[in-house]
């Protein structure tokens, strides 16, 4: 079968990446100031405390030996325990995955419920007012930073006008969509900007393409036009870009859930950083890797449906 | 016109159509596109050969492997008697210079962020042609060669039309002093009248360059008006070859006959003459076994289906590559 | 002609703005076309034929100017509005485009493209849909119909793609096609076999066709009556054996001469000198005067319009080359 | 000779020089005096700004807005004015730098690999891989931790990071530019690789590249002001605008001014950057 | 007293694990109280030792051993007894030297033993500080049972398993941990079993339930609290302090703490890059001291609310602590120390900072402004926790930024991590004073608490003078809680009480 034939292919592509990828942490984690076991023990403990967690981590080891141990584990699905949380990373990671999860989905829906339309007036406008107004909207969107949007949402929608929970993650479909709306949105405002951009063109290009005159000329209704032609054509190179911005997606939850508040990913890997947890860092990372390359292939799989030229027979 | 310039001998080339790296595992063959299938030909001093065939025959890959764009999957290039892909000839630099193209698109063959002048200095101080105080007056030289106004030499290429450009391309070329010259498809692109233009200065130049010239084209007339001899290809081989005069009124090959018949006449009265050919163009992913032409030919024996022709002389005429050729001739 | 044409064109013209100026692409371009017939339109690359083409079916006015009138079958589609164009086009007056690679969609099948032209404008049902678009496969003669209408355009050949767009194009059975180059792309062997097919429906079907080329021999083989075009302007149009025996705008006639044939080999060929001008600044009077060996004085100033020249024959030129005996017949 | 007056192209059309034409945009011309203006802030801060940026004054902490302090003064009595505007140094400093190097190394880098091709491309495409999977941030933030926190190492991350993207880009460009004849006839000129890399196919590569190199810009500008936030970046008291926002964003209800002017500051500079990157987007693409 | 209904709570840093003997970081620390008791108790002012689980106690004269005498009745969370055996356990745990951090505390006990309701805790030499070791966290009681049950090879991953299960049962604290999610939430539950009684004769606590949610963003904190999401906020910064006390709706509490902000000065004689340390003269770091104007940064910083420190080894809150005029802002004493030292103008000294602390980064402001007269150019490293950490221990900085809260209701602790250099080299200083290390250590056995007293006024007196330390002030917790919100407090030792708290609805 083709296509599977296809996810085989870019499956085995990926094994090197994630060779590399750990390589790159593994080294970066480890060159790293500061001493994991301090993090631990706390500014307080006795050096002879910290040699001992040291030994205990196996932290004196050469390094090949700690990359040989660390990589042949994670092969095994063992990411190791995690320093701070003194549980298993796997066990950490997977209780916040679904968090996070739910935060880059809302905000991918969200960007394209944003981007899609006012990308489609945009471009039928192209050079009058309604285009230059979203344009620049937008570009404003993208200027600014992260948590200065969350902060000004949060102070305003949240806090004065009480509309969303200021922080946290809620229950359920309902309670997550309530409390992350806002995070959701901050996210999106900067994807959407990047992806309206994109679209834009892309309508653009394809509205000037043969087939779409072609089409008139077949007498289709407008309709049939926009959706069927355009629409589909416009959004193939949209969707790699989408795939393409999960990292940077990935980036905004960062800091976004800490302004939030949103038990996530994004904010664990920062805590991770700032408390040496070797471990969990690593972990955190591979996943990231997974996730955005599951995202790639996935933007990949839809595309070849989308587009027949990419089916590989 | 009798001394062979260059000898190309049972070229092959095949694109590797791109595997997956599962298909590399699984150590499956990979698919090829078979752009030449053993083309063999001599170049004869001060000649034009003329190369005609339907799109995507392999003419242009013919063309490129030719001035080493392309290396062949196997067969031999000889340029006087050097074979051109040795790894010491490869690194010579002069066969480029002395073996030049001309590409059949003029929009894209021009760099185009450089002015003419610059284009035409490049190619001189690069393969050092003449020392940098003649450089200047040369390149006003090869403008009046290709009758191009001397500002045009400021200008860059978007400034100028189509022909003017592809005259650009020729006088690239004659600034090396090339001896043989490959033009793929040079006019196609063009409207007639420019088209006559272009031509009208290449015989010119190769009358007073004594240039050798492979004339690559689908314009039949064209290539007819321009030709000493002719070669038409079909599938990546040589299926006749011969004297232009000859070929153009009295082809041998059915295909031969089959292309020049459907070229529409300019007379409006001449119709219904068109021997129409039935079926698709074979692709040349996957070449028929036997003739090429076998499934589109009426005349098509059990013989054509297994048995590759091999090009032979037949009398009175140039070489053919059909196993009836001699039946055929004497009905037509 | 008996008939009544069925399209008048009458002064078109198309303009087109790049960067604040205008580009006069076509102008005053008149014809008419009886039922049935076959108008050939030629000219240079860049003369103003598709625009035409395109202008007559309300494309062009999506990124240009369109004046004159256009009358089919004695509407006047100039000013009718998109909605209402909608209905003709397809249905009455449908259009194969110039170039197969890229005029149908890649992301849908040829099914698809050719079924919707059918939803659009007749009300057969899915089956009767499906049978219409194998018959019309069948008809421009591409094999195994059936199983490729679940094919996209890119497993097609350039060829193959241009008779799947005639395939749509003929699909509601149009009164007149608007054939822009059909056959520029492909090889003379294949051009053969689409220009037979567009004459055999045009004959059984009483099709209407204007076909644009700028191959003269294509022209000699299938048209009735011919329009050449220069820089936006017809210059010269009749019945195709006048206009191409014997010439009475010099530019024909340069054309003409430019073709090799019935030259000794290896000669120089005649060429109209000169280039053509940039529709940025077209010259002030005859647009080929700068190129024109009769040129006089009054063709540098003033511009000659279309002048009826023999009953059918009509030229735009002052000094007009003589005509023939064969010609004044 | 039938064809001996062979005139040139009529060119009355283009007199216009590209500036002129991309100057009639209003969008280029408001970007070009928006950074125009930001460059000359940035080089002349103290001409610009009324106070010394990081002179505390005690007794005048967050004080809104008045004509003495036109934006007011933040927790420390500094005027805000004088901050926003010598903070335009270090933001169009990060703007260039932080930027420069990896569209060098990445254009370089593209332009060889997508001329060769080969294993060389197989690794970089590994390359390219591992690095885009990697939450960009978090990258930086490791590379920065490492270094230490200050400018120059935040330059370092953000390069070493950076030049991927710009790698890739180049990479795409260089390979639809082969696909142009002129490509292959440097070849058959006989000219050597690194001509027809570097004086052929880059300058008609590079148009994406430097209009991405405009959007990154300002993109550089967030993102040293978000790891400004999280104390990566400018090393106080060194104005930044994206440590101005942090600072003042626990006054948002109270001092409000101390937030949004930087804020307005960042977004004023990146849209002065995108507006030019569409601007040269038609200017420097060759015509015809 | 209103009973019932559940207090939400914020907090800037979550609990990671908290077990008397492995708590180690304050989010763990202050919250041990809740789910644990110990045998003794701090009385309400701080000042004296009163009793816990233990109803009495009792130190013998040669202050070799302690008797305490348990409660009877006393039970777990989960209803089980609360036994000698379960003291005993608990004890020998917390000075088991190969688990937690804090043994060494226990350092002079050399066994414990039970004879019914009775403790005997035996010591090897007098302890002043054995009494309030007995009312710190890590000596809480934990249940043998549940804890010998708990899944685990070793006590560390018992332990673990234990709070990762959230249940009733392991200690006997005014809550039990009813609901745990890593790094995000808590959920504390009122223990119907708690042998303290509230004034209305019920077993405290009053409140059913509390929800914390750690929300480490200070703006975001806080906005919550004004949105009414949650009842109370922890770390609310000095600069918001004025605005919620404006704030009809809350109520802003600013506990006082033993909590002492100060910088470690680099004394030793090079720098780690080998070059001379313009701060080995003690001199210069009088100066610096001197130059510095405590009351501005504590306007800057604190917007008023904290005073400098006047007791150079503790707060002033701590017991013993002296009261002096600790380097009081004195421009020409520190010029004229300053060229007595023979310093240079544009002598680069760096301060190492805390990457992302706006406090950190006022302070670096404001001290470069104030020593420029000196000839000290002050740069800044900023650096994180971890770092900056590595950098104390090795002596890789000149001066950095640095906090302190005593976990004991006693001097020793603090004394001897800023004075003792055999711990940790005087806070990394590299300070060393022979005089004071035999100060300190006789202090650790002086019973007699006027000698003691007097011990500690020497010290003091000795580190003021050498400063060491970059002395700036002393801050209070500041919590700001809804209206609805009465008896919560935090003591001085950072720990939060919720016994006693209510919520109105
Ligand atoms: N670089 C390439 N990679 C893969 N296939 C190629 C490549 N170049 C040419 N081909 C294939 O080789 C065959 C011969 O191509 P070639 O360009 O030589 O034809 P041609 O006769 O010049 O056609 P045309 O008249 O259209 O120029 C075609 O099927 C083409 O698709
Ligand atoms: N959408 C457009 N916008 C601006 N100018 C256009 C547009 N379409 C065509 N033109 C210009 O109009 C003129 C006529 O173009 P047209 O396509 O009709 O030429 P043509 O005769 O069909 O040439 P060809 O033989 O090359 O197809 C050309 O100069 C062309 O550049
Ligand atoms: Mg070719
Ligand atoms: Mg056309
Ligand atoms: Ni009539």
């Amino acid at each position: 079968m083709a296509g599977l034939q296809y996810v085989l292919k870019r499956l085995a592509l990926m094994i090197p990446t994630f060779v590399l990828v750990m390589i790159i942490i593994f080294l970066l984690v480890r060159l790293l100031p500061g001493d994991p076991a301090i993090a631990i023990a706390g500014d307080k403990a006795s050096d002879a405390d910290l040699a001992a967690i040291r030994e205990k981590l196996g932290l004196n080891d050469p390094l090949l030996v700690q990359f040989w141990l660390f990589f042949t584990n994670t092969l095994q699905g063992d990411l190791g325990r995690s320093i701070m949380m003194r549980t298993s990373v796997s066990d950490v990671i997977i209780d916040r995955l679904p968090t996070t999860g739910f935060l880059a989905l809302f905000a991918v829906s969200l960007s394209l419920l944003i981007a899609g339309p006012l990308a489609f007036v945009a471009a039928l406008n192209r050079g009058k007012w309604p285009d230059t107004v979203i344009r620049t909207v937008f570009q404003v969107g993208l200027s600014m930073p992260v948590f200065y949007i969350g902060l000004i949402l949060l102070t305003f929608l949240a806090a004065k006008l009480r509309w969303f929970p200021v922080g946290g993650s809620g229950d359920g479909f309902w309670g997550q969509m309530h409390y992350l709306f806002l995070p959701a949105m901050t996210v999106a405002l900067y994807t959407s900007a990047i992806i309206m951009r994109n679209l834009r063109a892309a309508i653009i290009e394809v509205l000037d393409a043969e087939y779409v005159q072609f089409a008139r000329a077949k007498g289709l209704p407008n309709r049939l036009i926009l959706g069927r032609h355009v629409l589909r054509n416009a959004l193939i190179s949209t969707i790699t870009l989408l795939g393409l911005s999960i990292g940077n997606l990935m980036s905004g939850t960062l800091v976004t859930e800490t302004v939030f508040a949103v038990p996530g990913l994004g904010r664990l890997m920062l805590e991770a950083i700032f408390a040496r947890d070797y471990p969990l860092i690593q972990g955190l990372t591979l996943t990231f890797a997974i996730l955005v390359s599951i995202v790639f292939l996935l933007t990949d799989l839809f595309q070849s449906l989308l587009d027949p030229r990419m089916r590989l027979t | 016109m009798t001394q062979t310039v260059m000898k190309i001998d049972d070229l092959h080339l095949s694109f590797p159509v791109s595997r997956s790296l599962l298909d590399v595992v699984q150590r499956k063959p990979g698919k090829s596109v078979n752009a030449l299938n053993g083309v063999s030909l001599e170049l004869k001093h001060g000649e034009t050969l003329g190369v005609v065939g339907e799109s995507g025959c392999g003419k242009s890959t013919l063309a490129r492997c030719i001035v080493r764009l392309y290396a062949p999957t196997s067969g031999r290039i000889h340029f006087e008697d050097q074979d051109i892909f040795d790894a010491e000839a490869k690194r010579d630099r002069s066969y480029n210079r002395r073996v030049q193209m001309m590409f059949q698109d003029p929009y894209s063959s021009l760099n185009p962020r450089m002015s003419t002048g610059d284009i035409l200095a490049e190619a001189l101080r690069v393969h050092q042609m003449r020392p940098e105080a003649d450089i200047a007056p040369r390149v006003a030289e090869l403008l009046g060669l290709v009758r191009l106004p001397q500002d045009a030499a400021e200008k860059l290429p978007h400034e100028f039309s189509g022909g003017q450009r592809q005259r650009i391309a020729i006088a690239r070329a004659l600034a090396v002093e090339p001896e043989v010259l490959i033009a793929d498809e040079l006019v196609s692109a063009l409207d007639v009248s420019v088209q006559a233009q272009v031509v009208n200065l290449l015989l010119e130049l190769q009358e007073r360059l004594q240039l050798t010239i492979l004339f690559v084209a689908h314009d039949l007339r064209l290539v007819r008006h321009v030709s000493n001899r002719v070669a038409v290809i079909y599938l990546g081989r040589i299926v006749e070859i011969g004297d232009s005069e000859t070929l153009f009124s009295a082809p041998s090959h059915p295909y031969s006959q089959a292309l020049l018949s459907a070229a529409p006449s300019l007379d409006p009265d001449d119709k219904g003459a068109a021997i129409q050919l039935e079926g698709e163009l074979p692709s040349p992913l996957n070449v028929p076994p036997g003739c090429p032409f076998h499934v589109r030919c009426r005349h098509v024996t059990a013989q054509c289906r297994t048995v590759v022709p091999a090009l032979r002389t037949l009398e009175g005429r140039g070489e053919v590559a059909c196993h009836h050729a001699e039946e055929i001739n004497q009905h037509a | 002609m008996t008939d009544h044409p069925i399209l008048e064109v009458e002064n078109l013209c198309t303009t087109f703005s790049r960067g604040g100026t205008a580009l006069p692409a076509v102008r005053d371009v008149s014809f008419a076309l009886g039922k049935g017939q076959v108008q050939g339109l030629v000219g240079e690359s860049g003369s103003g034929k598709s625009v035409t083409l395109r202008s007559i079916l309300g494309l062009a006015r999506h990124y240009g100017e369109v004046s004159g009138s256009v009358r089919w079958q004695g509407q006047e589609l100039t000013t009718m509005s998109e909605r209402q164009l909608r209905k003709i086009r397809g249905r009455e007056i449908a259009m194969i485009f110039q170039e197969p690679m890229t005029s149908l969609n890649p992301l849908l099948t040829v099914g698809t493209q050719i079924k919707e032209t059918l939803t659009a404008h007749t009300d057969l049902g899915r089956r009767a849909r499906r049978d219409r678009a194998i018959e019309m496969l069948d008809h421009v003669g591409i094999p195994a119909a059936a199983t490729r209408l679940e094919e996209y355009p890119h497993q097609f050949s350039g060829g193959m793609r241009q008779r799947v767009m005639i395939a749509i194009a003929l699909a509601a059975s149009p009164k007149l096609l608007l054939a822009d180059e059909p056959t520029t792309a492909l090889d003379v062997t294949i051009q053969a076999q689409i220009l037979d097919l567009i004459l055999k429906l045009a004959d059984e079907m009483a099709m209407g066709v204007v076909l644009v080329t700028h191959d003269l021999g294509v022209v000699a083989q299938t048209c009735d009556t011919v329009s050449v075009m220069y820089a936006g302007r017809v210059v010269e149009q009749g019945a195709v054996r006048q206009v191409l025996r014997t010439p009475r705008h010099p530019y024909t006639e340069g054309l003409m001469r430019s073709v090799p044939q019935d030259v000794p080999p290896r000669t120089q060929l005649y060429s109209v000198p000169g280039t053509p001008p940039s529709l940025f600044s077209l010259p002030q009077g005859c647009a080929f005067a700068p190129r024109c060996q009769a040129a006089g004085p009054a063709c540098q100033t003033a511009r000659p319009t279309l002048q009826d020249i023999a009953p059918g024959r009509q030229t735009a030129c002052f000094h007009p080359l003589p005509a023939t005996q064969e010609d004044a017949a | 000779m039938s064809d001996a007056v062979v005139t040139s192209a009529k060119s009355s059309d283009a007199p216009q020089t590209r500036v002129q034409i991309a100057l009639r945009k209003p969008g280029f011309l408001i970007g070009a005096v928006i950074i125009g203006f930001s460059a000359l802030l940035a080089l002349f801060p103290s001409f610009f700004a009324p106070y010394d940026p990081n002179f505390i004054d005690y007794l005048a902490v967050r004080q809104p807005p008045s004509w003495a302090h036109p934006f007011g003064t933040d927790m420390l009595g500094r005027d805000a004015l004088s901050r926003v505007i010598h903070a335009y140094t270090v933001n169009m400093q990060m703007a260039i730098l932080a930027t420069v190097f990896a569209l060098t190394i990445g254009v370089t880098v593209g332009a060889l690999v997508g001329y060769y091709r080969g294993v060389a491309d197989m690794i970089f495409g590994r390359v390219v891989d591992a690095v885009i999977t990697f939450p960009f941030l978090v990258l930086v933030i490791a590379v920065v931790a490492v270094l230490g926190p200050g400018l120059i190492n935040m330059y370092i991350a953000i390069t070493l990071v950076g030049w991927v993207y710009y790698a890739r880009l180049m990479r795409a460009e260089v390979i639809a530019q082969m696909g142009n004849d002129y490509a292959s006839a440097g070849i058959v000129m006989g000219y050597s690789d690194r001509r027809i890399i570097f004086r052929h196919l880059l300058p008609n590569a590079i148009t994406p590249v430097i209009v991405y190199w405009m959007t990154d810009m300002a993109l550089a500008i967030l993102l040293g002001s978000s790891l400004g936030y999280l104390g990566l970046g400018a090393q106080p008291p060194q104005a930044e605008w994206g440590v101005l926002i942090a600072e003042g964003r626990n006054f948002i209800t109270t001092a409000w001014w101390l937030s949004l002017m930087p804020g307005i500051a960042i977004v004023i500079t990146g849209l002065g950057f995108s507006l030019i990157g569409d601007g040269l987007a038609d200017l420097l693409r060759p015509r015809g | 007293q209103e009973r019932g209904g559940t207090m939400n709570f914020a907090r800037y840093d979550g609990s990671r694990l908290i077990d008397p003997i492995y708590a180690d970081r304050n989010p763990d620390i202050w919250m041990v109280g809740s789910l644990f008791d110990t045998l003794l108790r701090s009385s309400d002012d701080g000042k004296s030792i009163v009793g816990g689980l233990a109803e009495s106690f009792e130190v013998s004269e040669d202050g070799k051993t302690v008797t305490l005498m348990l409660q009877s009745g006393l039970k777990f969370a989960d209803g089980s007894a609360l036994e000698a055996d379960d003291v005993l356990f608990s004890l020998d745990r917390a000075r088991n030297g190969d688990l937690g951090p804090w043994s060494g505390m226990l350092g002079s006990v050399s066994d414990v033993t039970a004879d019914g309701q009775a403790i005997t805790v035996s010591l090897s030499q007098p302890d002043p500080t054995i009494l309030s070791m007995l009312a710190t966290f890590n000596t809480s009681i934990v249940n043998k049972e549940v804890f010998e049950a708990a899944e685990g090879a070793t006590d560390q991953d018992k332990s673990a398993a234990i709070f990762a299960s959230a249940s009733a049962g392991v200690g006997s604290g005014a809550f039990y941990m009813c609901g745990f999610e890593q790094g995000a939430a808590m959920d504390f539950c009122a223990n119907e079993h708690h042998w303290e009684m509230g004034a209305d004769g019920k077993p405290l606590p009053y409140l059913d339930k509390i929800h914390f949610e750690i929300i480490p963003d200070d703006a975001t904190r806080i906005l919550k609290l004004q949105a009414g999401e949650v009842d109370a906020v922890e770390f609310v910064p000095f600069s918001r302090v004025a605005e919620l006390d404006a704030d009809p709706a809350i109520n802003m509490n600013l506990y006082p703490s033993t909590r002492i902000i100060y910088s470690p000065i680099n004394t030793r004689e090079t720098r780690a890059d080998g070059s001379a340390n313009p701060l080995n003269d003690v001199r210069v770091r009088q100066a610096v001291n001197y130059a510095t104007n405590k009351d501005a940064l504590i306007g800057l910083v604190l917007q008023g609310a904290g005073q400098p420190m006047t007791a150079p080894l503790m707060s002033s809150s701590t017991r013993l602590a002296s009261k002096l005029d600790l380097y009081s802002y004195d421009m020409d004493k520190a010029m004229a120390l300053v060229k007595e030292a023979g310093i240079e103008a544009g002598t680069k000294v760096t301060l190492t900072t805390l990457a992302g602390s706006s406090d950190d980064a006022t302070i670096f402001a404001a001290l470069q402004q104030m020593w420029a007269p000196l000839g000290i150019e002050l740069v800044v490293e900023q650096v994180d926790g971890a770092t900056r950490g590595a950098k104390n221990r090795s002596g890789e900085f000149d001066i950095h930024t640095y906090g302190w809260v005593d976990d004991v209701n006693d001097p020793s602790q603090v004394t001897g991590w800023l004075g003792y250099s055999p711990v940790r080299n005087a806070v990394g200083t590299g300070w060393e004073s022979d005089k004071f290390n035999a100060l300190f250590e006789a202090s650790g056995t002086e019973m007699d608490q006027a000698a003691r007293a007097q011990q500690y006024a020497d010290m003091q007196k000795i580190y003021a003078d050498a400063a060491p330390l970059l002395f700036m002030y002393e801050t209070p917790f500041a919590v700001a809680v809804s209206t609805a919100v009465e008896g919560y407090v935090q003591t001085p030792l950072g720990a939060n009480i919720f016994s006693r708290a209510t919520v109105s609805k």
